[in-house]
């Protein structure tokens, strides 16, 4: 009986402080990425090629030229298609791209593209870009690519976009647990908002 | 996401709240220099119903009919409720009704946030009480608990079943809060959606929030503005000033200026002995004698 | 960038495509489906647009004649809550829930969306250019006097269009219709001050008496009085806290207010008015020789027994009229709806003058110089014209717009009957209501949200200031998003394709409503508050952009001259024993005639005093339910000479032993699914009595007897069986005396 | 009165007779199976129903949030407590009369228990996300809220639950075992076989499940007391007038205990009936139970005029309110019923000629237990009805069909379960009769052997 009780104490235990060690182990702010499904989209926009490198033939153009609500707008917002024509209408070399065609044809047409979510959160989360942006951005000061990278993970090498981070509450808790630096040249430190009504309506 | 962690999550996730269990209250304990606050003047207040209106426009509240009202499955978040004067014949009618609009006193020691076995109801750092649709599970322990019976529940699938908003209604739905389905509890946020925007346009700006930011939507219809609403830790807002002029203290459950003789202030919080420290300061009804 | 001219009616068009997304229930979904939603997106999307930010538009609400100046949130091509603009004198960014309710009428899914031809007792849809061909066709060969057209109150461009089209056929038969108007007032004041709409200022006054006045609820401009009386109740206003009495047989939401509600018996409103006037000539007042010639017969003891008012409460009220000056008195539609309702309205206008009080809480408000777009005011003494000549076999071709006078006449009228007479009727429509039913022809009508127009509101309210006496205000209502259902038509569009029939030449340069719009304003750029040398698009944008117009009116001036010359006031007449109840239509701040019966925010929003929702209901006083045998919730029958309905009975303390009152507005049997058999039409039984000086429909004469029919049923309200009882004197809605307070020192 | 258990009953007559009951029931077993099946489905069909419209078709609203189901899950929570009080208080004091019923009550333990849990998931409004009151280390960070006496209630269940499955089946292993080796084909001897776990009665094993018997005996008691006192405290750590009373715990406890108890009663005699073994279940068995039962009606009684002292002396006038109501309200026909069925009929079990009166004392278990259930709404239902709040005051909403066809359908599950469960186990302990006819005859023995002493002292004198 004694032996029993014992052996029992000690599987508990051992339970107990595997499972708490497992889970500490799990998420972090640099998870090993969770891709998403491939999208198919009205039109096949290269990022890689906008925004990409300069090396890997990109232009190296911010994201927030196109997504220019993201800094002060909850939503970081597709450009309308004027944007797009903007420049476009100006590039001759690559007019006759099929693609550019359909941008064309869209525009012509005076539709919008409709365009498919790549990052859908469900509808009672809110999620808001502007902050996010102004935080590290604006305060911090970090890279645009890498700050919008964060939740979009490379975009900037990618055709269509593809969602890389797994975007689930434990994912998004897991960063604001941690302790940032408030501005670029501070040494204060604080972390993200733990309020659930601040992400939840 | 350890089980070493879960005490410590568990504290983090309840907010401390000012009042606790030391008996005194600890302002220094509360989180935020924001505690969203109201008043309602019960004397400017003419029972209208533009506020409830203005309640179910802005915060996607589905209509559920004549049967379902006849069941008391009303989702008005704000109601109005409307009282007789009293004596041994009866009810009284010479000095009118007296209105009294009733919504979520989003109490700082709130009997529902306890309850809750899931924790979808808490206390938020701006003094809000906080209902989160999707973590509630529908034991609706929150509304037993709840004395001032503010907390409605979803008893249909009012979005899609019982189509509520049949289209082209649903057009005219609020995109910045999420239509509740059944099994779930909702209640007034003091419309949170709009101190969010409120609070984060200031936080871009870097400056604090002002009354001229935030308007709840009941507030704004109001046609004879009874209902202020703001921030009341900002002495400048004006809920503090009317708070601080009727003497009511958030963090008392009997107020002083009651104790006193000769008391000649109107305001006062309801159920404020139960000590759930409502963050609603009504102002009494005044009725001319001398007619 | 590529688009500079950006208009806003390009605008709506490009801006959300084939419908912009909704939000969803939440609450189940509970995985990210990537790729399964659409993100909304744009062609093109000026600067001012940003995606989950709200964009406000202002335009002038229509769900009532106040003409409340609103702001229609817009998010992603949708609007989605109306809000007060700030800036109105009228409403000052406030709104009632009446208001609030438009996006239901706008989004309502019981509108008409096509135009339908009516065959024997089947409809078809047929296109625009048939629809307008074929009332051409009709019109050809009829002439000018056997067209009508009858509508609503009416002002602003539409009107004068209108106005335009009727010369273009050659009619004058233009009906304007309002089954609740204040038409006795209007006459009666023009004969007390000289102007049919003066300003009242509650705001300015000490004490406000109200005989029947339901100023926050349902008279006149409500949310306008609203503001007044928020101010009127302050304690830090110079003039210390109002008080108001409020004087009629059945409470309204006003009366709720009330410092002291007194129950008058029905009819004798005017005797009251007088007998008040006599106690105040005792108490030393100087009253006008040709005033108290006729109230001196009006002793206390008298008008007490006439009026079932104590002597005791009459002094009072008279000693606190004389103590606290200036004071107001209004008369409302329950003085009003009698066969001597003039006389009653005209007996309290004259208190008014004995108390001084014409010109400082009654000030004069400016005319419109403009005769085309002022308002055309409506009643029913013009319903009776119409019916008469539609009776006759007079009229040939009918339109009616905005009205639904098969609900709203009284049976005794056969006004469904004579309607039919008539050939051909046209009714532009927004519903299938009971009017559009009986019609010929259904032309589906924009929503207020969707369509062009300019409002003139009837009740002139100004900023405070120098020159508000000759403050005068358009209004201007404008689309805030695409039309829902593609194939409705704005009224003023209508009309212009109607008068391009007529008059081809004279219309070709307008392709719409919208650019007939533009250019009369515009052309009088300068009456409206431009100038001469202001560019035409940014003079244009900007005044869309405010939404409101204010401009130079005729300064009117009120005078204090109200006299007493041909007042009589009948004798209280004894009840005729089988009918011996009086019936008080009763008109709701949410229902009002019935005309929003189908926006389910209304239906759902308790009525203030009952608490009732979903059904109409007859108040009856505890005492003369007992009387009766009555318990809340039994079925009765009403019956009056002239017709009957049946709804439930709920006991209500707020109502004069002798009257019973049941809500307008309900038991449509036609509109949509949320106003189709809610409820009893009272409209149908009301006796065919009428003032006898302004020929309105005495809305309150008419005699009722009550039974039980055996059902009982229970009434469907927000308040429980405890009758909003406070026992157990819990600290809930707490009144205090106004002595016990010191209100001077609030914030 | 009739006979007690013979003593000189020979052990195999004992395993013959108890095995019989398993095989050959009367035909009323059958009849009792195909009613519980029908109202089981009543209450499957009401709540698949309610479960896909929502709960408002239970007739639920604000303020009355809570219904029926609040109130029969306190009923069968309570309901279970006898079976422990039987098998594991009277064990520990000895009781031998116990032991051919304990099996029995431990198994309606088990299956009230079960139901309980039934109207848990009957109640909640996502019923499919019931996970999140879960505490387990989530991808979401975040845990169920401790504070909450509905969680202490979820885990304090299912603690009691499955400690109560256990002592249950532990009891029951000798007599498993004796059924494998009684039986000799089909699918009973391979189940029997299982569950026996290997069982040859030797002497190590005898003396390893005394020890670990008694061993959950002692967890049980405290365990026990603390599920109806944590049940107790969903009401009593609430603010609401009529919940928030300090002597709920024990209230509910003994309310437990009476509960269980009568529906011992009604058990036993429907038992012993259908299973035919009269032979066992005896009626001196009988008497002391009623006698237990009476004696702990009174004690519930007396906490019951206590709590009414204790809202009347109080000045807190809401829940003065609320009793008032209770007593003159529109709920006063079903508060006066509890108050005749819990505390009147109570005393027919003083009457000594109806103690073991088989129709009488059925009628009167019946009764006790509608008293019991009766209790249990009376203290849900009337809060509601008269909060705090003076708008919600007096808004009746009585409970719809579904709901009452829900609480209804909760019996026929119960049914179902426990008759199924004494056709496959041993309805009476064998055992622990022999056990029991054993000590009794030494007893005999020995008594006989001291009067045989005194008389020979005597005859030597």
């Amino acid at each position: 009986m004694k032996c029993f009780l014992r052996s029992l104490t000690l599987l508990v235990g051992l339970f107990f402080y595997a499972s708490s060690h497992a889970a500490d182990a799990l998420p972090t702010l640099t998870t090993p990425d969770d891709v998403g499904p491939v999208i198919e989209q009205p039109i096949e926009f290269p990022h890689f090629r906008h925004a990409g490198d300069a090396k890997d033939g990109g232009m190296q153009i911010n994201c927030m030229y196109c997504h220019t609500y993201a800094r002060r707008s909850m939503v970081a917002g597709i450009p309308p298609i004027q944007k797009c024509i903007g420049c476009h209408q100006s590039i001759e070399s690559v007019r006759d791209k099929p693609r550019i065609q359909k941008l064309f044809e869209y525009w012509d047409a005076k539709k919008a593209i409709p365009w498919k979510k790549v990052h859908d959160l469900p509808d009672f989360v809110r999620f808001n870009h502007e902050r996010h942006i102004q935080r590290f951005y604006f305060q911090q000061d970090r890279p645009y690519q890498e700050v919008c990278g964060y939740c979009h993970g490379n975009v900037k090498a990618m055709t269509v976009a593809q969602r890389q981070k797994p975007i689930t509450m434990g994912w998004c808790a897991s960063c604001h647990q941690k302790d940032h630096l408030v501005s670029a040249n501070s040494s204060k430190t604080g972390h993200g908002p733990n309020d659930c009504f601040t992400c939840h309506k | 996401m350890s089980v070493s962690n879960l005490l410590e999550n568990w504290s983090e996730f309840r907010h401390t709240h000012p009042v606790d269990d030391k008996g005194y209250p600890d302002w220094e304990a509360y989180p935020s220099d924001i505690k969203w606050a109201m008043a309602i003047d019960l004397d400017a207040c003419t029972g209208c119903n533009a506020c409830s209106v203005a309640c179910y426009a802005e915060n996607n509240l589905p209509v559920v009919g004549k049967e379902k009202y006849s069941h008391g499955q009303a989702m008005h978040w704000m109601r109005i409720e409307r009282y007789w004067d009293e004596n041994d014949s009866g009810f009284q009618a010479d000095q009118g009704a007296r209105f009294l609009p009733m919504m979520c006193q989003q109490c700082e020691a709130a009997p529902c946030e306890t309850v809750c076995p899931v924790g979808a109801t808490n206390h938020t750092e701006d003094g809000l009480n906080s209902q989160i649709y999707n973590r509630c599970i529908g034991s609706r322990y929150c509304s037993a608990n709840c004395p001032y019976k503010v907390r409605y529940f979803n008893w249909y699938n009012y979005p899609e079943q019982e189509n509520a908003w049949p289209a082209p209604l649903n057009q005219q739905l609020n995109p910045d809060l999420t239509v509740r389905t059944k099994g779930v509890m909702e209640k007034c946020t003091f419309c949170k959606q709009r101190t969010y925007t409120a609070r984060n346009n200031a936080k871009t700006e870097g400056r604090p929030v002002q009354d001229s930011d935030v308007q709840t939507a009941c507030q704004e219809a109001c046609p004879t503005g009874a209902i202020t609403f703001g921030n009341l830790h900002n002495p400048e807002s004006q809920v503090a000033k009317q708070w601080q002029s009727q003497q009511v203290d958030l963090i008392k459950d009997v107020q002083e200026k009651d104790e006193k003789e000769g008391n000649r202030l109107r305001g006062y919080r309801i159920l404020e002995e139960l000590r759930p420290y409502p963050s609603v300061m009504y102002l009494e009804r005044v009725r001319e004698s001398a007619v | 960038m590529t688009e500079n001219d950006f208009n806003r009616r390009d605008f709506l068009k490009v801006l959300g495509w084939g419908g912009a997304a909704v939000a969803l229930s939440g609450c189940g979904n509970t995985s990210i489906q990537d790729g399964q939603e659409t993100v909304t997106s744009y062609v093109t999307l000026p600067s001012f647009v940003v995606p989950s930010i709200s964009n406000y538009f202002n335009s002038t609400c229509a769900q009532c004649d106040a003409g409340c100046n609103i702001m229609g949130r817009v998010r992603e091509g949708r609007v989605l809550k109306a809000e007060g603009n700030p800036n109105s004198p009228i409403n000052r960014g406030r709104m009632c829930g009446l208001g609030q309710s438009g996006v239901q009428a706008h989004y309502n899914p019981d509108r008409v969306r096509e135009p339908l031809l009516r065959t024997g007792d089947k409809g078809e849809t047929l296109t625009w250019d048939k629809a307008l061909g074929l009332i051409s066709e009709k019109l050809n060969g009829t002439k000018g006097a056997e067209i009508a057209f009858v509508t609503g109150g009416m002002s602003g461009h539409v009107q004068a269009l209108l106005g335009n089209y009727m010369d273009a056929l050659g009619s004058k038969n233009h009906f304007s219709y309002e089954a609740i108007s204040p038409a006795v007032l209007r006459a009666a004041n023009k004969k007390a001050y000289g102007m049919s709409m003066p300003r009242y200022r509650i705001d300015k006054a000490k004490v406000v008496v109200s005989f029947g006045a339901d100023f926050l609820g349902a008279w006149i401009s409500p949310v306008h009085f609203s503001q007044q009386y928020a101010q009127f109740r302050k304690g830090t206003r110079p003039e210390g806290r109002g008080v108001l009495v409020q004087i009629e047989p059945k409470m309204t939401l006003t009366g709720a207010n009330a410092d002291r509600w007194i129950a008058v018996r029905p009819g004798t409103e005017g005797v009251l008015a007088l007998g008040i006037i006599n106690v105040l000539g005792k108490a030393g007042i100087s009253i006008p020789a040709d005033i108290a010639a006729v109230s001196k017969e009006y002793t206390a003891e008298r008008t007490s027994k006439e009026t079932d008012v104590s002597a005791e409460q009459i002094e009072k009220l008279a000693a606190l009229l004389k103590e606290r000056t200036p004071s107001l008195v209004l008369a409302g539609s329950a003085a009003e709806g009698y066969a001597h309702g003039s006389q009653n309205a005209a007996a309290i206008a004259l208190l008014n003058r004995v108390l001084g009080n014409v010109g400082k809480t009654v000030e004069a408000s400016a005319s419109v110089p403009f005769p085309q777009i002022a308002p055309t005011v409506g009643n029913r003494s013009s319903l009776n014209a119409l019916n008469d000549g539609l009776a006759a076999g007079k009229y040939k071709v009918v339109f009616s717009y905005g009205v639904n006078p098969v609900f709203s006449a009284p049976a005794s009228m056969k006004f469904k009957d004579n309607f039919a007479k008539a050939d051909f009727k046209v009714a532009f429509a927004h519903y299938m209501d009971e009017t559009a039913l009986a019609a010929d022809l259904i032309l589906p009508l924009d929503s207020a949200m969707e369509d062009w127009a300019t409002v003139v509101p009837e009740y002139m309210a100004a900023p405070e200031g120098a020159g508000s006496n000759a403050y005068a205000q358009m209004s201007f209502r404008q689309p805030m998003m695409e039309k829902v259902f593609p194939d409705t038509r704005g009224v003023g569009d209508i009309l212009l394709a109607l008068l391009k029939q007529r008059k081809a030449d004279e219309y070709k340069p307008f392709d719409d409503f919208y650019s007939y719009l533009r250019n009369a304003v515009l052309k009088n750029k300068v009456a409206l508050g431009g100038k001469a040398g202001d560019d035409d698009e940014v003079f244009w944008n900007e005044t869309l952009s405010k939404g409101i117009v204010p401009f130079k009116g005729i300064a009117g001036s009120v005078s204090a001259k109200a006299s007493a010359a041909g007042l009589k006031l009948p004798a209280a007449a004894d009840a005729d024993p089988s009918y011996p109840l009086r019936l008080i239509p009763a008109v709701s701040a949410s229902m009002r005639d019935g005309r929003n019966a189908n926006e389910p925010w209304l239906q759902e929003s308790p009525d203030p005093l009952t608490t009732s929702v979903w059904d109409s209901w007859v108040e009856i006083n505890p005492k003369t339910a007992a009387k009766l045998g009555i318990v809340e919730g039994d079925i009765v029958e009403i019956a009056s000479r002239s017709g009957s309905i049946k709804t439930q009975a709920y006991l209500f303390p707020g109502i004069h032993p002798d009257a019973v009152s049941v809500p307008v507005g309900y038991g449509h049997d036609a509109m949509g699914r949320y106003a189709r058999g809610v409820g009893a039409n009272v409209f149908g039984m009301l006796d065919a009595v009428y003032d006898k000086e302004t020929g309105e429909l005495a809305l309150n004469e008419t005699s009722v007897k009550i039974s039980k029919t055996g059902q009982r049923v229970i009434i469907v309200k927000e308040e429980g069986p405890a009758g909003g009882s406070q026992a157990g004197k819990q600290k809930i809605a707490v009144q205090v005396s106004a002595d016990k307070v010191d209100l001077s020192k609030e914030v | 009165m009739g006979k007690d258990i013979r003593e000189d009953i020979a052990w195999a007559q004992i395993n013959k007779d108890v095995l019989k009951s398993l095989e050959s029931p009367r035909k009323l077993y059958w009849v009792i199976i195909v009613i519980a099946l029908l109202v089981f489905s009543v209450g499957i069909g009401c709540e698949v129903y309610q479960y896909n419209t929502g709960m408002g078709v239970a007739n639920m609203d604000n303020p009355h949030v809570w219904g029926l189901y609040i109130a029969s899950f306190i009923f069968w929570i309570g309901m279970s407590h006898s079976g422990t009080l039987l098998s594991a208080i009277l064990h520990l004091m000895h009781a031998d009369w116990r032991k051919p019923i304990y099996r029995f009550a431990e198994a309606m333990t088990t299956f009230s228990l079960l139901t309980a849990g039934l109207f848990v998931a009957v109640h909640l409004g996502r019923l499919w996300q019931v996970y999140y009151a879960l505490p387990y280390p989530s991808e979401r960070w975040v845990w169920p809220n401790f504070q909450s006496p509905l969680l202490w209630d979820a885990m304090a269940i299912f603690t009691y639950l499955s400690s109560s499955i256990l002592f249950l089946y532990i009891g029951s292993i000798p007599d498993l075992a004796i059924c494998r080796d009684n039986i000799h084909q089909g699918w009973r001897k391979k189940l029997y076989t299982l569950l026996a776990l290997g069982w040859e009665g030797t002497d190590r094993q005898w003396r390893n499940f005394r020890v670990t018997y008694l061993t959950i005996a002692c967890f049980l008691i405290p365990l026990a007391v603390s599920v109806h006192s944590i049940v107790a405290s969903d009401f009593a750590m609430s603010q609401q007038p009529g919940w928030h009373v300090t002597s709920f715990p024990p209230y509910f406890v003994a309310g437990a205990l009476y509960s269980g108890c009568a529906a011992i009663i009604t058990l036993f005699i429907i038992l012993r009936y259908v299973f035919r073994v009269e032979e066992y279940m005896t009626l001196p068995i009988l008497k002391k139970t009623v006698r237990l039962t009476f004696a702990i009606a009174m004690v519930w009684t007396y906490l019951n005029c206590i709590e009414f002292a204790s809202v009347w002396y109080s000045h807190d006038q809401v829940a003065k309110d609320v009793l008032i109501q209770k007593a003159t309200g529109p709920y006063a026909p079903f508060w006066w019923a509890m108050i005749f069925c819990g505390s009147v009929v109570p005393f027919a079990m003083m009457v000594k000629k109806w103690q073991t009166n088989i129709p009488v004392m059925f009628a009167v278990s019946l009764l006790l237990n509608l008293g019991m259930w009766l209790e249990r709404w009376m203290i849900v239902a009337p809060t509601f009805a008269h909060g705090y709040y003076p708008w919600t005051w007096d808004h009746d909403q009585w409970p719809s069909l579904i709901q009452w066809g829900i609480v209804f359908g909760s019996f026929g599950w119960f049914t179902l379960l426990f008759m199924v469960f004494c056709k496959i186990v041993p309805s009476v302990s064998m055992y622990e009769v022999k056990e029991m006819v054993y000590h009794r005859s030494l007893a005999k023995k020995k008594e006989e052997q001291a009067v045989k002493e005194e008389l020979a002292v005597k005859g030597a004198n």
